[in-house]
Order: structure tokens, then sequence, then C-alpha cells
């Protein structure tokens, strides 16, 4: 399927499908509290088939986080990202682990980069950095770490 | 022409000249310590020494040549750091044990250099069960080895020595088996005997299949019992760092590793000695001149020689081979060694009573 | 979060099996790197496999964020440092996509070349690893013969070894070295009498067939499920070559097979390595003689800058799929960079193959996910 | 048959230990194969390619002049802020300010050796060396200052 061709068909079986332009791939925006019904459908609806998540993170937008999934089918060769807003002082999202096992390493990470909290994550640990860094998120934009930061 | 046996006989009537018999049997008691204490120095420095070298050229690599002419003193520069290195005992080891094993380790070896024979009737204890006396000796290594992974109170020890526990077990049996083949065909046990028997040939060419089938399993059963490449597992670098001794520093190491080389030496020279005829010159039937040249090298050399081609058989096949998983290791042997061992004592049985061996 | 007592621990199953906790790495022989591996055993068995990440982890993609996009590429070559070049391929056509610049052929045709002889000397680098972490020690050094050659040629191409840095957006640094063609052809001369040499002393050896056969089976629909790619994805039959399916550059021009097995093992996987060091050699094969004249590298501006907008652009490294994905705000260095790492999600799943194996075994799946570190701690 | 299964296929495995022990053996007795370099030994015989990346060097010629400018492009162009161009100004002949370096500050210590200094530089005034034994026993002595002490710009380079 092409982009126009997989935006009609998701919006077909997902009717409040919202969709953002100017993207490589067809970009559907979701939000915190239908996503889990809407990542399983793309999962498992024969048509769409989603079964590879290749890519997943979040960007520290400094008004909110946005987490980005790139979803491929291995049958169908299509590819989609889906954005979620959250918000930034208590981020938290349902996992999708379940579905893309391939989740659970992605997100334990974002965890701790970012600090979205991953609901039913069955193993919501930091997976990178040493011990003492839970409340601190590294990778958001106003982390500031006066001994190893390295400004140039 | 000058051999060992001579230079032995004069030692001691010099000897015998001079005082009691008491004092003189005493005095070479001392004397052949002081020389098997020597001996096993040298094997050390010489095996080490041409394990870097053999692997070395196996892999495309020149080994070490910087330390004397051709890197010939890199294993004593080698001694002496591991003697002035710290010997680390980990925290809730069990002292005693440990510090006993590497001893443990070394004695084995040592007293496994009692029955060899170097030369023509050239033995420290010509015992009259010489054969057994290896195999049971070579069998307490694995105490050593326990005791090493016991004490070291660190799990990658432990880890090794029950493989290793489990190994040596059950490869004793199919050296056990192969050294009967022998056996049965030289009808003693006396290692005097055995080399004796092989005055007219080497048990390798007159012994028909059962001797090749027998030498086969007793060099891949005396690499497992010495655990070296493929079946050192009790080391297993990859899996368990260094599986029984990791915790060893220093000169403790240094002592298992010797003991290591020593063990292959010593297994090596059984394997020659049973199988290739030991100090035994290689004849050909009726040619005579050549005979007489055969004759003519010393038999030390001739022993060396074969321990050391089969030594170097040993190291051939840990360079070449990947290590096998502890259940193939012991499928290996339950599985086909041992009951190709089993039905080759019967064919060799069968061959000695018909006396259709040469 | 894990803590000392946790790992020291024995814990007890329900049946009063003891179970014994160990920990391989940071500094274990059999994982090139830091990676530290807590481990959970019964007896020799491997119950559980728990990896803690991070002792490499050097926030590339937050170093990046303060980086032009000219600069940020030679970060790149740190993460899987054995296929510098193609991951630096990776990140130089992301740029070239938001700029839109069209990269000159001759730039092509030798970022293709310097990718498949990068893939040689990566798998090489694996296959002489591997069969030291399963004991056999003379293969490394045949294997990293043949790598030096390729080292060589880089050398003098890109002038270094490892860390070449060589792409730039809108092509590569310097053309190539006029020994390049002549070096190459007889590197691969070489290369094709010698690699019946690996055969011969590892993959007919039938102590290292037992060792990979039916070892870490991985079915096509975890491989999927688990994001794995690369070697790990197509030995288990997954269709997954970036260079087949996705063509960048002028691969979709180039005749080459995607190497798949379908058994899943640990043999498989190794089958898919070995085979595809061939292919490497078929694509260099029909390129070396055909390297079109002209410009090496498209004239771009001094400062980059990217338009707003997220680009995204993948590449098929000696690991897997090699995703980059920058948020670009419209400066001149990127808003937000994510760098998508094979080894990351091949990590993964190590668990679920390691499980009811044993510790020989957790060896040879390790080799044969062929892990580096930086790559996956980035 | 299962016996006759189980003897071939110890034969199979026999043979195939024999051939990797035969490959082992083969280099064992070819010592010419062996490519180890004696590295220490073989230092003035050892050939780099004339794009080895060892560090940054300004060459000068025979006057102690140079060409850099002091326009700080390899500055802005470093990833890691090895290179810091400290200038001056001079008065030349017709009496004009004219920008010139006092000291190139280079950090070898921070260098990767990217080659992006070189690439940005306008007059080509720095360039790659082919020395690669960098290693000292303080870290102070790897901040180097690239121009030569009273070296001065070469005549014609803007």
């Amino acid at each position: 399927m092409n982009r126009e061709e997989l935006k009609a068909a998701i919006t077909g079986k997902w009717p409040s499908a919202v969709w953002e332009e100017g993207n490589e791939w067809a970009t559907l925006l979701g939000e915190p509290e239908p996503f889990p019904h809407m990542m399983t459908l793309l999962r498992q609806d024969p048509d769409l088939q989603m079964d590879y998540l290749f890519c997943m993170t979040c960007v520290d937008w400094k008004t909110h986080l946005t987490m980005v999934y790139h979803l491929r089918s291995m049958a169908h060769r299509h590819e989609l990202t889906v954005k979620v807003k959250l918000d930034r002082t208590n981020p938290q999202i349902e996992t999708v682990s379940h579905l893309w096992r391939t989740a659970e390493f992605h997100e334990r990470e974002v965890y701790e980069m970012f600090g979205v909290r991953f609901l039913n994550h069955p193993d919501l640990r930091l997976l990178i950095l040493p011990e003492g860094w839970e409340g601190k998120f590294p990778l958001r934009k106003d982390f500031e770490d006066p001994v190893n930061m390295i400004r140039l | 022409m000058w051999s060992f046996q001579q230079a032995a006989q004069q030692i001691h009537e010099w000897l015998s000249e001079r005082m009691s018999a008491g004092w003189a049997l005493a005095l070479e008691m001392v004397l052949a310590g002081l020389m098997a204490i020597g001996l096993f120095a040298m094997l050390g420095l010489i095996l080490v020494l041409m394990e870097r070298k053999v692997s070395a050229r196996m892999q495309v690599r020149l080994g070490p040549n910087r330390v004397g002419p051709k890197g010939m003193l890199q294993t004593a520069a080698d001694t002496l750091k591991l003697l002035l290195k710290e010997g680390l005992t980990p925290d809730g080891a069990d002292k005693w044990l440990f510090h006993a094993a590497p001893i443990m380790a070394i004695v084995v070896s040592m007293l496994l250099l009692a029955p060899i024979a170097f030369a023509m009737d050239f033995q420290l204890w010509d015992v009259n069960i010489g054969v057994l006396y290896v195999s049971a000796m070579s069998s307490l290594m694995v105490i050593s080895i326990l005791m090493a992974g016991w004490a070291s109170n660190s799990k990658y020890s432990l880890l090794g020595a029950m493989r290793s526990g489990a190994q040596i077990v059950s490869y004793e049996l199919s050296a056990g088996l192969s050294v009967l083949t022998v056996v049965t065909l030289t009808g003693s046990l006396q290692i005097s005997e055995i080399i004796r028997s092989q005055a007219d040939g080497w048990w390798i060419f007159k012994g028909h299949v059962p001797v090749w089938i027998a030498f086969v399993i007793f060099i891949i059963a005396i690499t497992a019992e010495t655990n070296r490449a493929p079946f050192d597992l009790a080391e297993a670098e990859s899996e368990l760092t260094a599986g029984f001794h990791t915790e060893y520093s220093g000169i403790k190491f240094a002592l298992f590793f010797l003991a290591e080389y020593i063990n292959v030496f010593v297994l090596c020279g059984i394997g020659a000695t049973l199988f290739l005829g030991g100090p035994m010159p290689f004849h050909i039937g009726s040619w005579e001149g050549l005979n007489r040249i055969m004759d003519w090298i010393p038999s030390s050399v001739w022993f060396f020689g074969k321990t050391f081609l089969l030594i170097f058989v040993i190291m051939w096949f840990r360079w070449t081979f990947p290590r096998l998983r502890i259940d193939q290791l012991l499928n290996l042997e339950w599985k086909y060694l041992l009951p190709l061992g089993m039905v080759n004592v019967l064919l060799a049985a069968l061959i000695a009573i018909k006396g259709w061996h040469f | 979060m894990y803590h000392e007592t946790e790992i020291l621990e024995t814990r007890t199953d329900a049946e009063g099996h003891e179970w014994m906790t160990i920990n391989v790495g940071p500094q274990h022989p059999a994982t090139h790197g830091v990676l530290h591996l807590v481990i959970t055993l019964d007896g020799e068995t491997i119950v559980k496999v728990d990896p803690h990440l991070g002792y490499i982890h050097r926030s590339i993609e937050k170093m990046c964020e303060s980086l032009s996009y000219r600069q940020f590429i030679y970060v790149t070559s740190r993460m899987d440092y054995l296929s510098a070049h193609i991951n630096n391929h990776g990140c130089a056509l992301c740029v070239e996509k938001g700029l839109q610049v069209e990269v000159p052929p001759r730039a092509q045709v030798i970022r293709v070349l310097m990718d498949e002889l990068t893939r040689i000397a990566s798998h090489e680098l694996w296959w002489g690893a591997m069969a030291m972490d399963l004991g056999a020690f003379t293969p490394f050094f045949y294997a990293f013969r043949e790598r030096e050659m390729i080292n060589d040629i880089m050398e003098e191409t890109c002038g270094a070894r490892l860390t070449m840095n060589y792409m730039v957006p809108g092509g590569v640094m310097h053309d190539i070295h006029p020994n390049f063609q002549r070096r190459v052809k007889e590197f691969l001369k070489d290369y094709k009498r010698k690699i019946s040499e690996y055969d011969e002393v590892v993959t007919e050896n039938i102590i290292f067939q037992n060792r990979m056969k039916g070892i870490g089976i991985l079915s096509p629909e975890d491989a999927i499920s688990y994001g794995c790619s690369g070697p790990v994805a197509r030995g288990s039959g997954v269709h997954c070559d970036v260079r087949k399916h996705y063509p960048y550059e002028i691969y979709s021009s180039l005749q080459f097979d995607e190497v798949l097995e379908s058994g899943g093992d640990c043999f498989a996987r190794y089958l898919v390595r070995m085979r595809e060091m061939k292919e490497s050699v078929r694509i260099i094969e029909q390129l070396i003689d055909n390297i079109p004249e002209g410009d090496f590298q498209a004239k771009t501006k001094a400062v980059l800058k990217l338009p707003k907008g997220e680009f995204y652009s993948k590449v098929e490294t000696a690991r897997g799929e090699f995703g980059v994905y920058i948020v670009s705000d419209g400066g001149t260095t990127p808003y937000r960079i994510k760098f998508r790492s094979p080894g990351f999600s091949n990590l993964s799943v190590l668990d679920k193959l390691a499980r009811g194996n044993k510790i020989g075994d957790l060896v040879a799946i390790m080799g044969t996910l062929d892990l580096v570190i930086p790559d996956i701690d980035r | 048959m299962g016996v006759i299964r189980y003897l071939r296929d110890i034969w199979r495995g026999a043979v195939s230990l024999a051939r990797g022990m035969r490959r082992t053996l083969y280099y064992f007795l070819r010592p010419k194969e062996i490519i180890t370099q004696q590295y220490p030994d073989n230092r003035l015989t050892l050939n780099l390619p004339e794009r080895f990346k060892g560090e940054v060097v300004m060459p000068h010629n025979e006057n102690n002049e140079h060409r850099c400018t002091g326009c700080q492009a390899c500055e802005l162009a470093c990833p890691n802020g090895s290179l810091k161009v400290i200038y001056k100004y001079e008065i030349t002949a017709e009496g004009k300010k004219k920008k010139a370096i006092d000291k190139l500050v280079y950090h070898l210590e921070l260098c990767t050796m990217c080659n992006l200094c070189i690439e940005a530089c306008p007059s080509d005034a720095i360039k790659m060396a082919q020395t690669f034994e960098h290693s000292v026993f303080d870290r102070s002595q790897l901040i180097k200052i690239l121009n030569k002490p009273g070296s001065k710009i070469m005549e014609g380079v803007e």
C-alpha cells in the first residue's frame, strides 16, 4: 500500500484518525486515551499488520513530550509513524510491549531518558543508566549535568 | 655408548664404595628427588615455550621472540614474574584448602613421574603395577581441581570444578580401557615388561586394529583428562573466565599451570611407552643396516622424541578445535568412546588368545 | 534497578531447586566489551538472562544535539565501530534527504564499495571472535589476516583504519586513492582463496556444528516482534535486507541476493553471515571496474541547515538495520536525533534464546547475535 | 541401519576434524605465511599512506612562514573544540590593521582525527601528519602550538 492508500485504509477502520502532513511517511496523531486500542488495531488488523516496530523514541518539545513510533508491516511493506503528545510534568502512556516485544527495551530506555512512565510495562527499570539516576532525565532539553556536560 | 643406565650404575657403585648401603640409598633418593624437581622445572619451561611457538606458527604469527635468543627465555621471565606477583586470596575462601590445592596438584603430577622409563632400564621405581599406578594417580588430579573450585568461594570456579569432576571421572574409563588393550596383549602391568615386549616391534605396528583404536581413544582420553582443549571445560576461558583457577594468582596459579603441563608430559610418556615402544628404537624386520643406525640413537632420545611427538599432537588439537559443550563431552565418552573401547578390549583379548599379533 | 544483594543471592524455585545467580561481565572474555549480564542458573542450565547496559553509554544522541550537520557524522563511527562507514553513510543519507542534495554517481559507487568492504571486515572479525568464543583460537588470526588487508585499503583511501569519517553530506571526503582499485582486486583474489579455509577450519568442523545446530532457535514471528534485523532475522527467514527492500544509493541496480536461511538457530545465523561475505564480494566485483568518472562530492553550502521537519533514513549495517531519525527545527544543529541501532533490538532477544540452554550455548548465542556494545549503549 | 549410521557419523566427524588439522599443519609447516610485523624494530621502514590522519600540523617553509590567516574556520569546524585560534592585530606596511594569528593551540588529547578542520581551511594552512606515536607521560604535553615561534604569514596568502 502506498501512503495515501494506507491513510484511507486506516481512516476506514479508525474514523477518528488525525493526520499530520509534511513527513516522509503517513503520520498518525494519537491521544493517550484511545491509544492502546489504536495500536492493537494497527498490529492485528490483517490489512494493516504493522508487525515490526523498528524505531521508537520520544522528543522533548519543551512544552510537551511526543512519543514517536515507527511501524512497518513486514508482509505488506508499508510504513507508518504514530505520534502521541504527552504532558511534560506527568508523562504516562500505555505500554505496547505486549504487541511488539522489542518495545520492552525501548520503553525502558525512554523511561530513563525522558521519564515517560509506561503503564502495565512488565519490568520498568533503568536499563542504561546506573543506580541513582531516577528522576533525572538526560535527554530532556533542560537537563544539566554540572560535571559531565560538554559545552562547545 | 653412554646411557642413563650406566651413569646410574656408576653413581651407585661410587657411592657404595664410600659408605654403607643405607646411606648410599638415602643419598641416591635425594639425588633422584633433585633430578625429578629439575626435570620438572625444565619440562615446564620447555613445554610452555613449545606450546607458544606451536600455536604461533599455526596462527601465522611469530610467537615470543624478544627475551633471549629466539624468545627462549620467555618462559623463564614469565616464571620470574609469577613468582614476584602478589598472591591474592579471595574473601570468604577456605584458606587451608585454597592454599593446599595447587600443592596437591603439583604433588600428584610429581608422583606420576615415578614409574616413567626415561631410557632403557632407567626408572625411578619399576613397580610391578606401573600402568595401574599411573591410572590411579592421574585420577587424583581431579581432587586438586575440586579443592580449588570449592575453596575459591567463586561461582565460576565452582562450575569449572564440577565440570572437571564429571569429565575426568568419565574419561578415566576410556583411558583405562585403552591401556587394558595393551596390557591384554603384553600380559603385564609392569612398565619395563611392556617395554621389553616391544623389542621386536612397537605395539602400534604389531597389534593390529585393536591397538590402533586404543591409541586413538587413549589420545582423546588423555586430552580430556589433562583438561586441554577441545576438552578444557574446566577452564573454558570464554564461558567461565578461567574456571577452577579464576581466583588464583602468582605462584599458586603457576603451580596449576605447571602441573597441567607435567601431566600432559607424563600421560604422553605413558602413551609413548604403551603404544610406541617407549625407549625402544624403531626396527624394521631384517634391515640390519637401518636397525643398527636406530640402535645407535640413545634410548632416552627415542623416549623423549616419541613423547614430544604426542605432546605436539595434543597441542595441535588445542589450536585447531573449538571446545565441546559439557553434555556433548559426556556424550562423546559414554556413547562413543566407552562402547568402542569395550568392544576393542574384547577384540584385543581374542587376538591375544589366538596369538594373531606379531 | 538492581542491587548488590540481588545479584549475589541464591534463589530457590517452587520445587526447591536452588538457583545460582552469576554475573557475566562487565569484564568477561565472551562479551566482547562491557556488557553485563546477570544470569540465573539451575546447575548449568540458564533460567534467565538480564542484561544491564550502559557501561559505555556516552549519550551520543545528546551530544549530536550540539553538533552541526557536518560534525555529528564522525560521532556515529564510535557507535558501531565495526561498521563505522555504514553508520556514517546512514547519517549522510539522512542529512542529504533533508537538504535534497543529489549525490554524484561516482560518490555513490565509492560509498557502496566502502560499505561492502566494511561489511566484509566486520563479518571477518565476528567470525574470528565467535570461533574464539567457542574455544578455537586459531581462526581469529586467520580472520584478522584478511581483515588487515581491508584495513590497509581503508587506511590508504580514508586515512584511518577504524573510524574513518569518510562520508560527508553530499558525497565522500576525498576521491579514492589511485591504488584503490588495484588493491581491492588483489584483496578479492586473495580472499576468495582464503574463504575456503574458513570452511575447513570452522564451518565443517563436527564439534563446531554440534555446538551451533539447534541452539537458540528464533522463530520468524519472534524475530519480527523483537525487532531483530540483519543476519539475526535473516537466519530465521525474515526478509529484512534494507539494501533489497528499501534500496538506497545504487543498490537497486546491483545484482546480489538477500541471504536467507530458514533454520533460525545459531548455525543458520552463522551461515547467513558467511554467505553474506560472498555476496559482498559479488557486489564489489560488479563495481570495482565500473566506477564512473565525475565529482566525488556534491556542492553544498558551508553551513548546512535542514528545513524544519523530520527525516528518517535507514541503511543495512553488518548487524542489521541502522536508522537515523533527525528532528530539525530549521537550525544548524539537529533538534533531536535518534539512532535506531540494530544491536539494541538484537540484544533484547538474548533472554528468549538463552533460556533452557547451557552456559556454553549462551556464548554461542551471543556470538551469533554479533553484539557490539557501543552500538547497544550509544 | 543404526550401526552403519553410527559408524558413518564417526567417520564423517573424524574427516571433518582431520581437514581442520590439515589446515593448521599447513600453516605450521610454512613460516613464510607469517604476517607479523616487528613493530618497534621496523620503524624506519614503516610506510604510512600519505592520507593517514595522525595529528594536525602546520607546515612552515624555510623562511619560517605559514599560510594561516587566522580566519577561525578550523575552530568552527572542529566538533570537539580541539583547535583554538588566538589572534592579534598586526599593522601592515601600509599602516592597516590586519588580523593574524598569535597562536594556534591544538589539543591533541581532544582530537578525533576527523579531518574536518583540514577540509574547512580555505588557505591550506594545516594538514594531517603521519605521526602516530603520541603517548606521553603528562597530558599537558599533548597541548601543542602549531605555529612556530616567530613565524609569520606567507606573502600573498589572504
